[in-house]
Formats: C-alpha cells, sequence, structure tokens
C-alpha cells in the first residue's frame, strides 16, 4: 500500500466525517469546521489516488492549491455571515425548519 | 405577401392592434378609444366582407407560420370560418357601440376595451385557425382575455365568478391539450380538412381515436356548456352586460360549438365519426343538456341567469345539428350558430337595458316594463319569440331544419327532444313577456336612472343594437331564401363537406 | 433534527465510506499520464517548477478564477461588516508579544519575496508569498501593532483587486492576439512573473483583509 | 487547433470580471454604468457567437494552446449558447431595474449593504455562470461553481437583515456541501482516468469502475442540492424570497438554471450510460417538486415567497426530461424552452414583486387588493409571466409543456403527460391566486410611493419576452441542434 | 517499512484530531484541535511530495483559517448572550 493511497482512504475517512458533521452538528461554528475537515479530505484524496503507484504529479498539487485558496475564502464568508447572523439575533444556529415566513 | 396571406392576417390585426392601443390610452381619452374601437370594428366588417365575396367565389386564404418542427400557427379563412368570423364581427360593431354607451363614466375602460379587442381577436383566429394547434392557441387565449372582463367590477361575486370561470376552462383546455398532443403523436400535424382526415388510419387505432374524440369534445365541450361541463357560464353573468352579450351569448360558448364542428367534420370527419359510433353518444348529450338547460332556466328570476341557462340549452342545438349524421340536420346546426347568436345577444342588451334604466334584475320586478320601455321589449319580444321558434323569425328555420335531419335518420326521439324543448322555451319566455306587456307597471322602479327621462327610454347607444339584431332576427327568418343568407351560407358549406347535393 | 434522520445520517456516512474505500482500493491505472504531458511541455512554460507551470500556465485559467473567488468573498465579506462598534469590551486571549512580532514580521515579509522569488523553479510562488504576507499582517494585528480595517478606501481597494485586474489585463491583452493566457514563449516568464508580483500584493492584502476586516478592532 | 474566426468566447468570462473588479474600486453603490456598458457589450459578443454557431458550427477554445488533457478547453454547442444568450439578456434587464430599484429612497428594508455591493457581486456571478457555460474541464467547472455559489450567497447576504443573513448562510452551507460532494467525484474521476478534461475523458459505461459510478452519483446529488430539486429544495425559498428583487430574479432565473445546465450536459454526455438506469428517478422527484412547490405556493402569504416556491415547482418541469430523454430529441427540446422561458418569466415575476414591495413597502399577498387599477402594466407583467409559467400559448412555457407532453406520448408514457398537465393546472392556481386579488376592488387605497416606470417596464419587457419566445420557437431549436466541435 | 507506519500514524492522528475538532465540547478546544489537524495536514503533505500545498496548508489552512476560527470564537463568546450555548 503505497502512501498515495493510505492518504486517499484517510481522506475519504475525513470527507464523510466533515459530511456527516455539516449534517448533523447544529452549532454554525462547528458546521464550517466541518466543512474545512472535508474539503482537506477530498483534497488528499485527489493527490492520494492520482500518487497511489507512488510518482509525483503536479497537476492535482495545483488544483489542491487553487481549492485551499477558495476554501479559506469560503470560510471567512461563512464566519462573516455567522458573526452577522449573531450580532443581530443572537443565534449561532439555523433555525430547524425553513419556515415560510 | 399575397392577399390570400395577408387578408387573415388583417382581420386578425384589426381588432388586435386598436386593443393593445387602447390598453396604452389613458383613461380619459374617451374620443380617440372610441375611435380606435370603431375603426378597428369596421375595418374588419370591410375586410370580412371582402373575403365573403371572395370565398363565395372559391378563392382560398391561408397563411402560417412554423413554431416547432412539424407544428404550425396557421389560418385559413373558408366558408365554415366566415360563418364565425361574419357573425362576430358583425355583432363586435354592435357591442361595441353598445359598451360605449353602457360604460359612461365607469372606471377602468382602457382595461375593458383592450380586453374586449383581444377578446374578439382570440374568437377570429378560432375561427380561422386551419388545425388544432392553431385553434387551441386562440382557445386558451380567448380564456385569458375573458378573465379580466369577467371580474372586471372587483366585487366578490364577480371574483368567485371568474374563479369558477378560469377553473372550468382551464380545465378544459388541459383536456383539450391532452387530446390535441395525443392526436399529434399518432398522426403528426393535421388541418382541417372537409370530410376529416383520420379515416385511413387502420381499425387498430379506434379505441385511442375515441378516446381522443372524448378528450377534445370535453374540451371544447365546456366552453359550449355541454351538461355537466357548463356551471361557469351562469356563474360567468356577474360580467358587465355588454359581455355577458358578446362573450357569453356569442363569442366564447360559440367558440365551444364552433370546435365540436371543426373536431367533427374536418379531424374525424362525419362518415367517421359515424363509423366509430361517436355521433350517437354526442347527439344524446346535446339533447340532455338541451333539455336540461331549458328545465334549469325554468327556476331562475334573475333575468340574465335564466337567459345564461337558455343559452346552454340553445347551444346545444348546434351540437345536435352536428351530430345528426346527414346534411340536412348539419345546415341545422350550422344556421342555428348565427341564429342563436343574432337572438340571445338582443336578449342580453335587453336585460342590460332594464338593469340599466329602471334596475331591474330580476323577472319578479320587470311588470310593465314594456309601457316604460317600449322599444327595448319589442326587441325583447322578437328575439324571445325567435327563441321559442315562433314563425316569420331565425329560431323556426333552425328548428325546422334540425327537425327534419331528425326525421330524415328515423331518429324519433331527437324530433320529441326538440319538441320538449320548444314547449319549454314557451314556458320560462311567454311568462316574461306576459309580465312586461299586460301587467301593471309597480309605483317605484327598484333603481330608475335619472337621465333617462322624457320619451326616450335609454341613450340611442343602448338601443340602437338591441333594435338591429331584434330586425335580423326577422330578417333571417323571412329572407331565409335569399342568397346571402345565413342558412344560403350554411347550405355551401354543407355542399362542400357532404360533396352531395343538399336540398 | 430527530433521532432516525441522525440515525440515516450516520448510516449513509458509513456506507458512503465503505463504498469510497472499497472503490478506490480497486481503482484501474489510469488511461492518461498528465505528468509526463507536463514535463514534456514543461521547457515552453516560461518557469521550470512544474506546479507553477500547472498553476499559472497550462491551468492559469483556473487561477484566474480562483483568485476571482478571493475578491469575491472579500467583497461578500464586507457587505456584512458593520459599522464598527466602538464600545466594545477588551478582546480575549493572550495577545502576542510585539517583541516576537517585531523580530517575526521582517521575517516573514523576507520569506514571501523569496517564495515570490523562487516560485518560478522549485516550490513557492504567489499563493504562498501572499499568504505569508498576510500571516505577517495578521501576528501584526494580534501584536496590537497594526489596527483592524474598517471600510476600504479607494487605494486599499485597488490594492485588493489589483492583482485580478493585472491578471485580467494580461489574458485580455492575450486574448486580443486570439488565444485567452496563452504566453508567447519567450516572453511566458516575464509575464508570469508580472502576474505572480501582482497576485502576491493583492493576495496578501486580501487574504489579511478576510481576517483585518473581521476582526474585533484592538487598542494599539 | 482554434478556428479561422476570431472566438469571442472568453471575453464573456473577461468581461464581467473586470467590471466586478473596477465597479469595487469605483466603491459602494457605484459601478451601474459600467456594469450596463458591460452587460450590453456581452449581449452583443453573445449574439455574435450565436450566429457565427449557427453558420460555423460548435466552438472549441484551447485555454493558452495547450489543449486538453494538458490546458483547460472552453467549449461552445447550441445547448451552452442558448443559456448564455439567456443569461445575458436576462442580466441586462434586471440591471436596468437594479439601477433604478436600488436608490436611496428605497424604503423597503433591504438596506444599503444589497445597493453598496450589488454590482460588484453581480459581475462576478454573471462571470461565474458564462464561466460555467463554456467550460469543458471539471476542475475548472468546480471553480465556477464555487464562484457561483459564493456571488449568489454574497447577494442574498448583501441586505444584511437578521432573515437574510441567515438564509444566506444556510444556502452557502448547502453550496459548500456540494461543493464538496462535486470535488469528491472529480478527485475520483481523476484518480481513475488521470484527466478532467471532458473531451478527453471515455464515455462511462455500465461496466465503468465502482469509483466513476460514485463520482457520477456525487457529482449528481451536489449538483441536485445546488439546483434545490425537491427534497433539496429547502434552501430556496428563504433565500430567493428573502433577497432583494433584482437579486432573486437573478437567482431564480439563472443560477438555478446554471447548476441545472451541468447536471443536463454531465447526464447527457460523460454519465449518459450511467444514467439511463436511474432516469426515472430525477423524473419523480421533479413530479414531487411540482405538487410541493405549487402547495406551498397556493399556501405562502407574502408574494416573493410565493414566487420562489414556484421556481422550486417550476424547476421540477426540467427533471421531468430526464426519463423522457430519447433520439428524437423532443425532450431535451422542452428542457431548455422551459429553461429559457422560465428564466425569463421568473425574472420578471420577481421584478413585478420589487414593484409592488417599493410602492407599498408591503408584500403580503392580501395587501394587493386593488393593484390593479393603480399598476396596470406591473399586473400586465405578472400575468404575462404567469402564462409562460402555467405553460399556456402562445407563450415559450406552452411550447416546452407541448414538447414534453409529445414526448412523453411518442412514448406511451402517459405518468408523465398527466404530471405536465396537473402542475400547469395547479400553476394557474396560484398565479390566479394573485390576479384574483389584484383585481378585487378595495375601500382603503392606501397611498402608494411613486415608482420608476424603468422597473415596470423591464418587468413588463421580460414577461413579454417571454410570451413572444413561443413564436420563435424554430430559431431556438436551431441553435441547439448545433453539435460540439470535435 | 517506517514510512508507512509513520504514514498510518500520521493518518490515525489526523482523524483522531478531526474527530476532537468535531466532538469536544468547548468550542476553543475545537478550533485549537482543527489548528493541530492542519499542522498535521503540513505534515501529510510534505509526506505526499507537495511542498507547495504544505506551505499553503501552513499559512492558510492552519494559519489564517485558524486565526479567523479563534478570532471569531472570541467575538462569539464576547457577545455570547444568555442561554445561548457554544
Amino acid at each position: 500500500m503505497s502512501s498515495g493511497l493510505v492518504y486517499a482512504v484517510v481522506g475519504v475517512l475525513l470527507f464523510v466525517l466533515g459530511a456527516a458533521g455539516m449534517l448533523l452538528l447544529p452549532h454554525l461554528l462547528r458546521k464550517i469546521l466541518a466543512f474545512n475537515l472535508l474539503g482537506s479530505g477530498a483534497f488528499l484524496i485527489l493527490v492520494g489516488l492520482a500518487q497511489r503507484d507512488g510518482g509525483v504529479d503536479p497537476v492535482p498539487h495545483a488544483m489542491v492549491l487553487t481549492g485551499i485558496v477558495v476554501a479559506v475564502a469560503a470560510t471567512a464568508l461563512a464566519l462573516a455571515l455567522l458573526r452577522r447572523l449573531h450580532a443581530l439575533s443572537g443565534r449561532t444556529q439555523l433555525a430547524d425548519e425553513s419556515a415560510d415566513e | 405577401m399575397t392577399a390570400s396571406q395577408w387578408l387573415p392576417l388583417a382581420v386578425l390585426a384589426s381588432s388586435l392592434l386598436p386593443g393593445l392601443l387602447i390598453f396604452a390610452l389613458p383613461e380619459e381619452r374617451i374620443g380617440l378609444r372610441t375611435a380606435l374601437n370603431l375603426f378597428g370594428a369596421v375595418a374588419k366588417l370591410t375586410l370580412v366582407g371582402v373575403l365573403l365575396v371572395g370565398v363565395q367565389a372559391g378563392n382560398t386564404y391561408s397563411v402560417g407560420y412554423t413554431v416547432l418542427p412539424g407544428v404550425d400557427l396557421m389560418f385559413k379563412a373558408d366558408a365554415l370560418a366566415l360563418l364565425f368570423v361574419s357573425l362576430s364581427s358583425v355583432l363586435w360593431l354592435l357591442t361595441t357601440l353598445y359598451a360605449i354607451g353602457y360604460l359612461e363614466g365607469s372606471p377602468h375602460r382602457s382595461r375593458f376595451f383592450g380586453f374586449f379587442s383581444l377578446c374578439v381577436t382570440a374568437t377570429m383566429g378560432i375561427a380561422m385557425a386551419a388545425n388544432l394547434f392553431t385553434f387551441f392557441v386562440f382557445y386558451e387565449l380567448l380564456t385569458l382575455s375573458t378573465y379580466p372582463l369577467v371580474v372586471h367590477r372587483g366585487s366578490g361575486a364577480a371574483l368567485r365568478g371568474g374563479t369558477i370561470y378560469l377553473a372550468y376552462t382551464l380545465g378544459g383546455g388541459a383536456l383539450l391539450l391532452t387530446g390535441i398532443v395525443w392526436l399529434h403523436s399518432l398522426v403528426g400535424q393535421v388541418e382541417f380538412t372537409h370530410r376529416g382526415v383520420l379515416s385511413p388510419l387502420s381499425p387498430h387505432y379506434a379505441d385511442q381515436l375515441r378516446m381522443i374524440f372524448l378528450l377534445l369534445i370535453a374540451g371544447v365541450g365546456v366552453k359550449a356548456a355541454l351538461v355537466p361541463l357548463h356551471g361557469w357560464l351562469p356563474n360567468a353573468m356577474v360580467a358587465p352586460a355588454p359581455v355577458s352579450a358578446l362573450l357569453h351569448a356569442v363569442a366564447v360558448v360559440k367558440a365551444g360549438a364552433f370546435g365540436i364542428i371543426r373536431i367533427v367534420y374536418e379531424i374525424y370527419g362525419v362518415e367517421f365519426a359515424q363509423s366509430l359510433n361517436l355521433l350517437l353518444p354526442l347527439a344524446v348529450a346535446a339533447s340532455v343538456t338541451i333539455i336540461w338547460g331549458s328545465l334549469r332556466a325554468l327556476a331562475q328570476d334573475d333575468l340574465k341567469r335564466r337567459l345564461a341557462y337558455s343559452t346552454v340549452s340553445q347551444v346545444s342545438y348546434i351540437t345536435l345539428g352536428v351530430a345528426l349524421f346527414g346534411p340536412v340536420g348539419t345546415i341545422g346546426g350550422l344556421v342555428h350558430l348565427v341564429h342563436q347568436g343574432i337572438m340571445k345577444i338582443t336578449l342580453f342588451f335587453c336585460a342590460g337595458n332594464y338593469a340599466e334604466t329602471l334596475g331591474t334584475h330580476k323577472v319578479s320586478e320587470m311588470n310593465g316594463a314594456g309601457r316604460r320601455m317600449p322599444a327595448t321589449t319589442l326587441a325583447f319580444s322578437i328575439a324571445a319569440l325567435g327563441m321559442i321558434g315562433a314563425p316569420l323569425t331565425a329560431g323556426a328555420v333552425s328548428k325546422a331544419w334540425l327537425s327534419d335531419g331528425a326525421q330524415a335518420l328515423g331518429l324519433e326521439w331527437v324530433g320529441w327532444v326538440l319538441l320538449a324543448s320548444s314547449l319549454l322555451n314557451a314556458a320560462y319566455f311567454l311568462p316574461i313577456l306576459y309580465r312586461v306587456w299586460l301587467k301593471p307597471a309597480p309605483a317605484r322602479w327598484p333603481q330608475e336612472h335619472s337621465a333617462a327621462q322624457g320619451w326616450r327610454e335609454t341613450t340611442w347607444l343602448l338601443l340602437l343594437p338591441p333594435l338591429l339584431t331584434a330586425a335580423a332576427t326577422l330578417a333571417a327568418g323571412i329572407y331565409a331564401d335569399s342568397e346571402f343568407s345565413p342558412l344560403a351560407w350554411a347550405q355551401l358549406i354543407a355542399r362542400r363537406e357532404y360533396l352531395t347535393p343538399v336540398p | 433534527m430527530n433521532r432516525a434522520l441522525r440515525a440515516a445520517v450516520v448510516l449513509g456516512a458509513g456506507l458512503l465510506a465503505a463504498l469510497l474505500v472499497a472503490a478506490i482500493l480497486a481503482l484501474p491505472v489510469p488511461a492518461v499520464r498528465l505528468p509526463a504531458l507536463v514535463a514534456a511541455h514543461l521547457p515552453a512554460s516560461g518557469v521550470t517548477h512544474p506546479v507553477t507551470a500547472v498553476l499559472l500556465n497550462f491551468r492559469g485559467y483556473d487561477t484566474l478564477l480562483e483568485v476571482a473567488v478571493l475578491a469575491l468573498a472579500l467583497v461578500g465579506l464586507l457587505a456584512q461588516s458593520p459599522p464598527r462598534e466602538l464600545t466594545h469590551a477588551p478582546s480575549p486571549g493572550e495577545p502576542v508579544l510585539p517583541l516576537l512580532a517585531r523580530v517575526l514580521v521582517p521575517f516573514l515579509i523576507l520569506s514571501a519575496g523569496y517564495l515570490l522569488w523562487a516560485g518560478a523553479h522549485r516550490p513557492g510562488g504567489a499563493f504562498q508569498a501572499g499568504a505569508v504576507l498576510a500571516a505577517a499582517a495578521v501576528v501584526l494585528h494580534l501584536a496590537r501593532l497594526w489596527p483592524a480595517w474598517d471600510r476600504p478606501g479607494r487605494g486599499l481597494r485597488l490594492g485588493l483587486v489589483g492583482g485580478l485586474l493585472l491578471f485580467l489585463a494580461v489574458a485580455a491583452a492575450l486574448l486580443a492576439g486570439g488565444t485567452l493566457l496563452r504566453y508567447p514563449p519567450q516572453l511566458a516568464g516575464t509575464l508570469i512573473l508580472l502576474i505572480e508580483i501582482g497576485l502576491t500584493v493583492s493576495l496578501g492584502l486580501l487574504l489579511a483583509g478576510l481576517f483585518l476586516f473581521l476582526a474585533e478592532p484592538r487598542s494599539l | 487547433m482554434n478556428d479561422p474566426v476570431y472566438d469571442v468566447a472568453p471575453w464573456l468570462v473577461l468581461l464581467p470580471l473586470a467590471w466586478a473588479g473596477l465597479a469595487f474600486v469605483w466603491g459602494p453603490g457605484r459601478g451601474a454604468r459600467l456594469a450596463l456598458a458591460g452587460t450590453a457589450l456581452q449581449l452583443l459578443l453573445t449574439l455574435r457567437l450565436a450566429a457565427e454557431l449557427l453558420s460555423l458550427g460548435g466552438r472549441r477554445h484551447a485555454v493558452g494552446g495547450w489543449g486538453a488533457p494538458l490546458g483547460i478547453d472552453l467549449a461552445v454547442d447550441g445547448l451552452s449558447m442558448t443559456m448564455l444568450l439567456l443569461t445575458q439578456a436576462v442580466a441586462f434587464a434586471v440591471f436596468i431595474y437594479a439601477r433604478a430599484y436600488f436608490t436611496d429612497r428605497s424604503a423597503d428594508g433591504d438596506g444599503h449593504g444589497a445597493r453598496n455591493h450589488f454590482w460588484p457581486l453581480a459581475g462576478f456571478l454573471l462571470a461565474a455562470m458564462n464561466a460555467l457555460y463554456l467550460s469543458a474541464d471539471l476542475f475548472n467547472l468546480y471553480v465556477t461553481l464555487e464562484l457561483l455559489g459564493l456571488a449568489a450567497v454574497g447577494l442574498v447576504a448583501a441586505g444584511g437583515n437578521a432573515a437574510q443573513v441567515s438564509a444566506a448562510l444556510r444556502y452557502l452551507l448547502v453550496s459548500l456541501l456540494a461543493s464538496g460532494a462535486y470535488l469528491l467525484g472529480v478527485a475520483l474521476i481523476y484518480g481513475s482516468y488521470g484527466t478532467v478534461a471532458l473531451s478527453a475523458l471515455p464515455l462511462m459505461s455500465a461496466d465503468a469502475p465502482l469509483a466513476v459510478a460514485l463520482a457520477a452519483a456525487l457529482m449528481g446529488v451536489a449538483l441536485l442540492l445546488k439546483t434545490a430539486l425537491f427534497p433539496f429544495h429547502f434552501w430556496l425559498p428563504p433565500a430567493h424570497g428573502g433577497a432583494p428583487a433584482p437579486v432573486s430574479a437573478l437567482l431564480s432565473a439563472l443560477v438555478v438554471k446554471a447548476t441545472f445546465y451541468l447536471f443536463l450536459r454531465l447526464g447527457l454526455g460523460l454519465f449518459a450510460p450511467l444514467g439511463e438506469t436511474i432516469a426515472w428517478l430525477p423524473g419523480l422527484l421533479g413530479s414531487a417538486a411540482i405538487f410541493w412547490g405549487s402547495w406551498q405556493a397556493l399556501r405562502a402569504q407574502r408574494l416573493k415567497m410565493l414566487v420562489a416556491y414556484s421556481t422550486v415547482a417550476q424547476l421540477g418541469y426540467l427533471f421531468l426530461i430526464f426519463p423522457l430523454l430519447a433520439p428524437d430529441g423532443l425532450a431535451l427540446q422542452a428542457g431548455v424552452m422551459q429553461a429559457l422561458s422560465h428564466g425569463l418569466a421568473k425574472a420578471a415575476m420577481f421584478m413585478t414583486a420589487g414593484v409592488f414591495l417599493q410602492v407599498s413597502g408591503r408584500d403580503a399577498v392580501a395587501d394587493l387588493a386593488g393593484v390593479a387599477g393603480r399598476l396596470p402594466v406591473t399586473l400586465f407583467a405578472f400575468g404575462l409571466a404567469g402564462v409562460t409559467l402555467m405553460g399556456l400559448p402562445p407563450s415559450g412555457g406552452f411550447l416546452a409543456k407541448w414538447l414534453l407532453i409529445d414526448a412523453a406520448l411518442a412514448q406511451g408514457r402517459w405518468g408523465w403527460a398527466a404530471v405536465v398537465i396537473a402542475g400547469g393546472l395547479l400553476t394557474a392556481l396560484y398565479v390566479f391566486r394573485v390576479v384574483r386579488q389584484a383585481f378585487a376592488s378595495t375601500e382603503a387605497r392606501p397611498p402608494l410611493a411613486p415608482v420608476p416606470r424603468t422597473l415596470e417596464w423591464t418587468a413588463f419587457a421580460l414577461a413579454a419576452a417571454s410570451v413572444l419566445l413561443g413564436l420563435r420557437g424554430m430559431e431556438v431549436l436551431h441553435l441547439l441542434d448545433v453539435g460540439a466541435a470535435s | 517499512m517506517m514510512s508507512l507506519t509513520f504514514d498510518l500514524l500520521l493518518g490515525v492522528a489526523l482523524l483522531w484530531s478531526a474527530w476532537h475538532t468535531l466532538a469536544t465540547a468547548d468550542l476553543i478546544r475545537a478550533v485549537v484541535s482543527f489548528i493541530v489537524f492542519g499542522l498535521l495536514m503540513v505534515l501529510a503533505w510534505a509526506r505526499l511530495d507537495a511542498p507547495d500545498i504544505a506551505l499553503a496548508e501552513a499559512a492558510i489552512g492552519a494559519g489564517l483559517t485558524g486565526a479567523l476560527l479563534l478570532d471569531s470564537v472570541g467575538h462569539l463568546r464576547a457577545r455570547r448572550r444568555p442561554g445561548d450555548n457554544g
């Protein structure tokens, strides 16, 4: 088993953990953390799978660099929204139901 | 573009363009709006006259536009189309005059006349549609453009009536669409053609074709107010009088009846429809409607509702004529399309006049109205007698041809239906005539209009249209044998449909 | 969220994990090998470090859009930062010692410059350099040597999106010649360096901005 | 590698990015004119591109000159061209509207956040959509999806009140989860085939590795989440119904179409062999969306919520095409026609809702009584848009419905035809719920704020376009027939 | 197989820190776990011969994101209202 494959499997577990966390955890900050775990999992899979035979593949490296920047951008926006929501309503969770009104 | 192409389009445009312009007019531009209305109506009449001469000479007028592969928006001004077109355009002119007088001083007139013109355009499109797709387009357009007229007053009753109207007509439209697309998927696009287009299909499809027939007839049957699809018509009577007159006596219900004619004659073909055993059920449905409508009319005290049920009954004469396999019945049905229109619009004009001048809406309030409003009442009486089928009126001609057609087929029960219907007609019209002419007038009318003083019972704009249509009722009866009568035109159509000598 | 739904999510997650692991263990050898292609075209790319070549040349278009994502996030974030409330409790947490910051920051800036320069032929480049610059700003802020940012002025706004606009300008100039981001081989190295310099500044500002526009105002 | 004809396609991405950036530099609330000029230019370029496509066929543009699989390819065919046209046309109209909408005196609680940041965010949004339609590379598509998602979220949140922020957060989290799933799919594809260029990937047959099937499932679910297909629709109504009217118009008309397009593109191409076996599923979900969305629209108290739920329902139609896809092409034509006409009509509808809101300061359906007499143009626009949504002739929606029923009946699939018909009637129920209320006469005549005519007439123009589209069906289908460049 | 053992250990550490990030009750601890996770990711990238990503992860993934998260937690804490649970 190559390192690539090991990290791909770890990536799978991270992704699934993050996805479950995004769905199950009520606190918005946790959801944001979970999203970052999920993203890291996907990055690991991308690079790990591409390098499962041991060689180095620069293409997924570039993709992951792109992905990391996108992730931090999304995280910052999410945190800004969370802080705004907290400031306006004191809430740190989304209402359970998408009520009509 | 040749004349044969632009003439049908011009007929459409002569009401569409004024309608669109009227929408844009501010409320207070009364003069310009009236001019536009009348210009459109007169222009349309002129164009229709040109078409009539041309079609009688054997010219064909058609124009098409491809919308989707194998689906065309197509117009054709043939003899049958012109029967409906000329009826509608003559009555449009009269109703426009009437409406100008009727709505004087009321709000939202630009909107009213705009949609009114759109309705007429839709009617023209229905009449001149050359295939089911085009027919459907204008059929739904008619639904949509009538709705604002039904709810025009914005009262609770008007809104309710509008909702019921939509529920029926949109539902019917959905059935119609299903039938049309089904047919389309079987045979592709079919143009309306004399003697139908489906007979070459293999017998394998007979069951599907019966289902499609049911869907199509149910779809147009809503507007034709076939029982049990008639429920919208009495409720739509909340609309202002000109709307009831033109749309619910002429345009909308006739659009349904006209659709039945097109479907039976020019999609299925009468022979083929007969071979699928479709005509007898249709005749039964029409007969039931005739009797049921009359019975319900008897029970109504509200004049417009009584007239509405009378419409339910009378429009089915057309369907009945169509369903009577044979040229004589056909002629009866076709000619009734025109005759019923003239007569029923007269009645609605008069009902509007009574309501406007005296504030009477109920039959029971009409005692002695004849002496107060003799001209209106005269027109009303002529039309009512026509409806009953009294000699010398248009109604007599229709009924005679219909019962002859039934006899030719040996369908004795149809004769009984017609007789019963005439008796019922008499039962709900004659008491009114008795009241208005012979009973003493009350001391006070429910809501007498102060403007109508002196010898004039109302303004000439409200009086002229019913008098003219009443005169036409008589003329169509007395001069039925002349060359340009509706009857002659119906015979021309029947000749082309059956390709057999017609009496 | 009710219990059944939670159980379903956990179950689904487990199933997905099992399937994914099974799938990646059974993966066949891919038909296309990009590393060979990258190596083959590296000489024409204008740089010698393969990742930089992919990032700014072969897949430079991705990078262009990615910078847009970052700029966009900042715009979205600015829309969320309410007017500063000055009556605010002191921020929690231990401030980093100013002395450390004074030592660290020059070092960070130097290393950013190095990363930018090195990116052409070894690991590093605009992203890392920009990130290090941003880190320097964050450290300064935590050491209370640099204030949080309020509404940006026009100069700062220009700095924030300048890198993107420069990148766009190069792309547009090249597109005017026929193909998007097709560098003439002899100019490729120069143009990439130009873009990277612009990006380093803007990325540094953008990444720092993500923090500084959100951060608590701290007394200096 | 490139056509001898100069390729304008990449400008459709560069231009909006450029004016978005410049608008940001200009400053808060500025840049409207720049945006309008840019969008007008984009519209012209799109028209030129469409004309070229009709005469020369599909296009492919190798970014950087490298070509797939090393580089990224842009590709235009009939399908993407129709979507590009829709995007620029609707955006142009909405921008004219937005310029008049975001004035200092707008008293509708939308705040200044929306006004201050609308133009840059809208530019990024437009760039994202254009880039998505042009891209032929799975990873590049991921970046465009992120750009699109963040721009949309930013626009929803920009108003800055609690409901908007909450809706935006929900939208953002859904969008991020979906993007993550999509990215995992890309990783699996790259692992399986060593490339992410659509042109270099083989069509995935039934005996493809498990990883590929999983990738298809992950990417499919991701795109359904972003397109808000029932039952993934929960985020849409608060986001679309809560945002300022111009934003709602952009989101409902365009943004969900972009992810639908990608779903369709992958379903028709890459995953077609895999997709055929489960094509009934999107159809089924689409049907559920039609019924659920319509039902909720019927119950909604606020007009914008009603329109937002209508989007949920109308999106359902788009997915009805999947079980009906056949070589006759009817279902695909129906889908594109529905996407176009819904795009025009829904934008118009949200714009009319914005007019009502600006004029009366209220948004409840019940408050619309008597509007018919006072805002006839706006009500007319609403009605015309409603005609398209109901699928009544002669609108584009009617053509879509006709094609869809035709496709269903040609295959003897009665159930789907029945859903289409029933959906049309349900739509009529909620459309006329509004129209009826507008016609109601009312004693109370609360003062109405004057409304810029631009607002009324841009909504009207889009609504009229959605109806008139029904007369230009042939042009759309001709364009759609243009295949991809090899 | 030294390296494989290291990879497996690192994998376990990654998963453990990730789990801790989501499961720990205290938000500050969760964020600290996340920063630890980020630093472990740097190692993972290094093991995957991806120094570029490792650099970016260190600066952005662990550093900047961590700082952002910490700042936000502080912000939420400072304004927490009664009855609002972390």
